[in-house]
């Protein structure tokens, strides 16, 4: 059962420690290296290990803080969404850990890199792992600020400092909103954990905090508001979205991958966590209206991002930025799903989470690999490398075709699960998803026809670097071997997976069992 | 009265907050939007200590005067609620751990481009499409 | 005239609309149940984490994650700012070198007092750290007041007077790092015995020799005082760094 | 182990004056911690120990101190008050030598000119102080100092020299 508490804890402590230990090895980058690899390494085995362990039983796992159980303390509950999530998380950082060695062969100032790192890494599974709302804005803030820092990275450039700077205000209004929203549930229901706050919606009572002390309706729309602004700011959804082109661009191409795959999702988690699992199921009609108003907005604002994303991306002559812009189009396929509100769409929103945060963050190794051979992000300056480096090549077309949904790619499996959503509810917002998927094939298309068939500027001498080839190799493997296991995958992992998540009693009822016996 | 006074503090924190969203978005001096962000993060927090507040009178800071049985249920029926404390403080660390992240991030766009005006900046930022150096 | 417009306006709206929810505004004379809840347990009872300090039993108890992970959060900026203004061993070795316009500080008065007035910070903080788990205040507030002392070295002296005398920038994240594994084995120690990460009660004692120390709560106040001590001195020998270095450094002329 | 004692005992006054109890647990970490402050900034503060711990500075210092409340500041208080309302006063800077050597009985004497209305130190050196007067008599260094420091520069031999 450790398991559980453990997982966000090893990554933390390898970063406490790793200031310590580079000073011991005189900043040697390839024992730092080896360290990051160990502690990256053992929060993988410690989530698969946590994902056999959720996958096995029928009801989410719980680990209780200082034998503290909810509401008193903090709780970490993990069901199958959470575990599946953490572990596509746990795989890609590991992997993308050993490409950034190579990346960041003429840059100093590794170990911090590696520090930041490793802590972008406990955020991210504390976010998927916790069952108290406020322990959620903690863990944001553990997320983000290792981000804004990264984003920074490249010190002396002063864009990528003007990005940085930028994604921390944002990001700092943003968690903030979502701490008045905190605040908001805390003076209406009198707790901030999430199984505590479903029962209360739901109107049920639950130990030591007994029922609502306030006006559950007026503070839920308040509250529900603020945190979706707040979610919408982290998911870069289009009235929030100008921070992500100018962020995920500016970080080393590594973070740009871990930024793009995985911190996008924080958001869209959130907001699965609030809509699916505190106001999930059938509400009294007052909740249900505001629950309904609020998903229309989120279904408007995705379908919008998704149309928008993928018109800036043909106007992108920086390849980073038009990857940037993508990861906008694909949030805002995300949060229409998500505000379904129906298995399906649930279903899809995970499966379409994993596939495009494998997808996402190939695609950006693979451009890093030309990037980093000739130091510039210009899609012109990168023509006619893709004879020369094979199979980063290989890779940045299996991304691309994947992303824009080509059968045999895991991507299309989850847009087609997304049509099949969104035909429940509308047909123009099923055809939201088919045209914006046509006009980014032509935004990637015209980026691969010049990486493969472009003329070479100057006739500059490359080797593909290995490690970070293999590793875009490993993962275009994934994406492949994904999208040919499609059926079963839904099957066995993502629809159990969404039919747990949407049953919130059941989700309440194994705190309810821990929390009985409290007066 | 206490209602009327209570209701004006209230309104006036989220009056706070608009003004420092203002600020944050149309002042051009990165300082300016810095310090209009730690305005927001601290009224923010206000909202949510006062949320613990009870208007009541004599009231009781959550620290147990005396380590006696006898003392707990006076305290108890005085002493303010300590959650929203709690969580304030989290609140206000955090939210100083971000500004000195800013407060940095400013003072190296100081360093590079000599100025903290976000306009200047804007017109200096290499220009990317161009083809920026990596 | 043109500025006290918009404040009437505000002003006005203000009381206004206060007029207007004030009688709907429900009264808030009583306690949330569960802060009720840590107000009866935080001392007494089988709930207890044997603390007279209700906040700081919540922060480092009942919520402690919390608490961690904010200190990570803090310990992230203070990486995040040491990226930003990073030096190789060459630069680090050019930023701690005299420049040859400084004359060595301010007057001898304000030396001499700065001398004393150390030795009273650093035993005041001490005492707010020492004293977390009894009174308010704890860990953090005692170590932003520890760093009020190299501050004031930095000030009256010069951030090289406190490099010579052994505490430069890599002894504060020595300091820091010690302090936050201080804090994580603490928390992991609870393990090895069958509890919880961040279990207190029962597994350190609540009091030792007839002195209440709230088992683990002084243990955490004691490595957080450390650990933001040297997290603050270290930001602050980084920003006294004068920024013509800085500037040769990153390579922008005057 | 230059000055540990004498600064021990000063971290661990302020430390209990801070906590504002004399219980057990107080007292213990009180030595612990003016032990470690003593260790850790002794040899900075204190030159010599037998000196700083000699009884009869103290009892100088203490001397001093109602010395210096009662007589001192009562006497320039009413000088300062005269003066305004006489409107009588000619200000100026006047260099002042000063006849103390260590750096305490430097400090002394600056602040105590500085904390009496009237007289402001605004700059030292090796030799002089640099002294804001209200009403400048003379411009004499040695005739000033009569005037100005001669009562503070005794204590001060004797507390500190």
């Amino acid at each position: 059962m450790d398991v559980v508490g453990l997982t966000p804890v090893i990554p933390i402590v390898f970063a406490f420690a790793l200031p310590l230990f580079s000073i011991i090895v005189r900043g040697d980058r390839k024992i730092i290296q080896a360290y990051a690899l160990v502690g990256t390494g053992l929060t993988l085995i410690s989530v698969f290990k946590l994902f056999q362990l959720v996958y096995s039983s029928d009801k989410p796992l719980v680990y209780t803080f200082g034998k503290w159980v909810a509401p008193i303390g903090i709780i970490y509950e993990v069901d199958r969404l959470s575990a599946l999530i953490a572990l596509v998380t746990a795989g890609l950082m590991f992997l993308i850990a050993i490409y950034s060695y190579r990346y960041l062969e003429h840059d100093e100032g590794l170990e911090w890199y590696y520090t930041l790192y490793l802590g972008l890494e406990a955020g991210l599974l504390g976010v998927l792992l916790t069952g108290d709302a406020f322990n959620l804005f903690v863990m944001i803030e553990v997320t983000s600020i290792a981000a804004y820092a990264l984003v920074a990275f490249y010190r002396d450039r002063g864009d990528s400092v003007f990005a940085g700077f930028k994604y921390a205000l944002i990001g700092a209004v943003g968690t903030t909103m979502y701490f008045l929203a905190l605040g908001m549930f805390y003076g209406a229901f009198g707790t901030v954990n999430f199984a505590d706050l479903s029962a209360k919606v739901h109107g049920s009572d639950f130990p030591v905090t007994g029922s609502p002390v306030g006006n559950v309706v007026i503070a839920s729309g308040v509250a529900l508001a603020l945190a979706t602004w707040a979610f919408l700011i982290k998911a870069a959804i289009v009235p929030n979205h100008f921070w992500l082109p100018e962020a995920h661009p500016a970080a080393p191409s590594p973070i740009s991958a871990v930024l793009s795959g995985l911190v996008v999702n924080v958001g869209v988690y959130a907001l699965i966590r609030f809509l699916y699992t505190v106001y999930g199921g059938s509400l009294t009609p007052e909740l249900a209206h505001v629950v309904g108003v609020l998903s229309t907005i989120v279904i408007i604002l995705g379908a919008i991002s998704a149309l928008f994303g993928a018109l800036m991306m043909n106007v992108q002559r920086d390849v980073k930025r038009l990857i940037a812009y993508s990861t906008i189009m694909h949030m805002g396929y995300l949060f229409m799903a998500v505000g379904l509100g129906t298995q399906l769409g649930l279903e899809a929103a995970l499966f379409h989470i994993v596939n495009h945060a494998i997808a996402k963050a190939l695609l950006f190794l693979a451009a890093g690999v030309f990037i980093h051979a000739v130091g510039s992000r210009n899609v012109e300056d990168l023509a006619g490398l893709g004879k020369k480096m094979p199979i980063a090549t290989f890779s940045l077309a299996v991304a691309t075709l994947s992303l824009v949904g080509i059968p045999p790619f895991n991507v299309f499996f989850s847009k087609l699960l997304l049509f099949n959503a969104l035909m429940e509810k509308s047909f123009a917002l099923a055809m939201v998803i088919v045209i914006s998927s046509v006009i980014a094939l032509v935004a990637y298309m015209r980026t691969f026809y010049v990486v493969w068939l472009g003329k070479p500027r100057e006739n500059v001498k490359l080797r593909e670097p290995m490690s970070m080839s293999l590793i875009c190799l490993v993962l275009a493997l994934a994406v492949i071997i994904i999208g040919l296991t499609a059926p079963l995958i839904i099957d066995k992992l993502i629809t159990p997976a969404a039919t747990q998540t949407l049953d919130y009693q059941n989700y309440i009822g194994v705190i309810l069992e821990l929390a009985k016996n409290l007066r | 009265m206490i209602a009327f006074i209570w209701a004006s503090v209230i309104l006036a924190l989220i009056a706070t907050i608009m003004i420092s969203l203002y600020g944050i978005a149309r002042r051009p001096n990165l300082v300016k939007k810095l310090i209009a962000l730690t305005i927001f993060g601290d009224t923010a927090n206000l909202l949510v200590v006062l949320l613990g507040y009870r208007v009541i009178y004599p009231v009781a800071p959550p620290v147990l005067p005396y380590l006696s049985r006898e003392a707990l249920s006076q305290f108890v029926e005085t002493a303010v609620d300590p959650l929203p404390q709690a969580l304030v403080i989290t609140a206000v660390v955090i939210g100083m751990a971000v500004n000195v992240l800013i407060a940095v991030l400013v003072i190296q766009l100081y360093r590079l481009y000599g100025t903290v005006d976000v306009r200047k900046i804007g017109e200096r930022l290499p220009a990317l499409l161009e083809g920026g150096e990596q | 005239m043109k500025k006290l417009i918009p404040l009437i306006v505000i002003l006005l709206t203000i009381f206004g609309l206060a007029h207007y929810i004030a009688p709907k505004l429900p009264p808030q004379t009583e306690l949330r149940p569960l802060g009720e809840f840590y107000l009866k347990n935080s001392y007494f009872g089988e709930y207890s984490a044997k603390s007279p300090e209700v906040v700081t039993s919540i922060l480092w108890d009942y919520r402690g994650v919390d608490t961690f992970f904010e200190t990570s959060v803090f310990f992230l900026a203070i990486i995040g700012s040491l990226t930003v203004f990073r030096l190789n061993k060459k630069e680090e070795r050019l930023a701690k070198q005299k420049p040859k316009e400084f004359t060595g500080g301010l007057t001898l008065v304000v030396k001499s007092v700065t001398k004393i007035i150390v030795v009273m910070i650093l035993a005041v903080s001490a005492s707010i750290a020492l004293h977390g788990h009894l009174t308010p205040g704890g860990g953090f507030q005692g170590g932003s007041a520890l760093a009020v002392a190299p501050l004031l070295i930095i000030a009256a002296y010069s951030k090289y007077a406190l490099e010579e005398h052994g505490l430069d920038k890599t002894r504060a994240l020595i300091l820091r790092s010690i302090g936050l594994l201080g804090i994580a084995l603490v928390a992991l120690v609870p393990l090895l015995t069958g509890g919880f990460i961040m279990q207190n009660q029962p597994i350190f004692p609540a009091e030792i020799k007839g002195q209440l120390v709230s088992g683990s709560l002084i243990y955490y106040n004691l490595f957080e005082f450390l650990a933001v001590g040297g997290g603050f001195t270290a930001v602050f020998l980084l920003l006294a760094i004068p920024e013509k270095v800085f500037k040769e450094i990153l390579g922008v002329g005057e | 182990m230059r000055g540990v004692i004498p600064t021990a005992l000063l971290a661990f006054i302020t430390y209990v004056a801070f906590t504002g109890s004399i219980r057990p647990f107080d007292l213990i970490t009180g030595v612990i911690v003016a032990l470690g402050v003593g260790l850790l900034m002794g040899k900075y503060l204190v030159k010599n120990d037998a000196k700083a711990l000699n009884p009869v500075r103290w009892i100088w210092a203490v001397i001093y101190l109602l010395w210096y409340m009662l007589v001192a500041e009562t006497r320039a208080h009413l000088d300062v008050i005269v003066r305004i309302i006489t409107g009588n006063y000619n200000p100026g800077i006047v260099r002042v030598p000063v006849n103390v050597k260590t750096d305490y009985a430097k400090t002394l004497v600056a602040n105590s000119i500085t904390n009496t209305p009237g007289t402001v130190v605004v700059d030292l050196d090796d030799d002089y102080m640099y002294v804001n007067w209200i009403n400048v008599t003379t411009v004499d260094p040695e005739v000033a100092r009569k005037e100005i420091c001669e009562d503070f520069e005794k204590f001060a031999r004797r507390i500190f020299e």
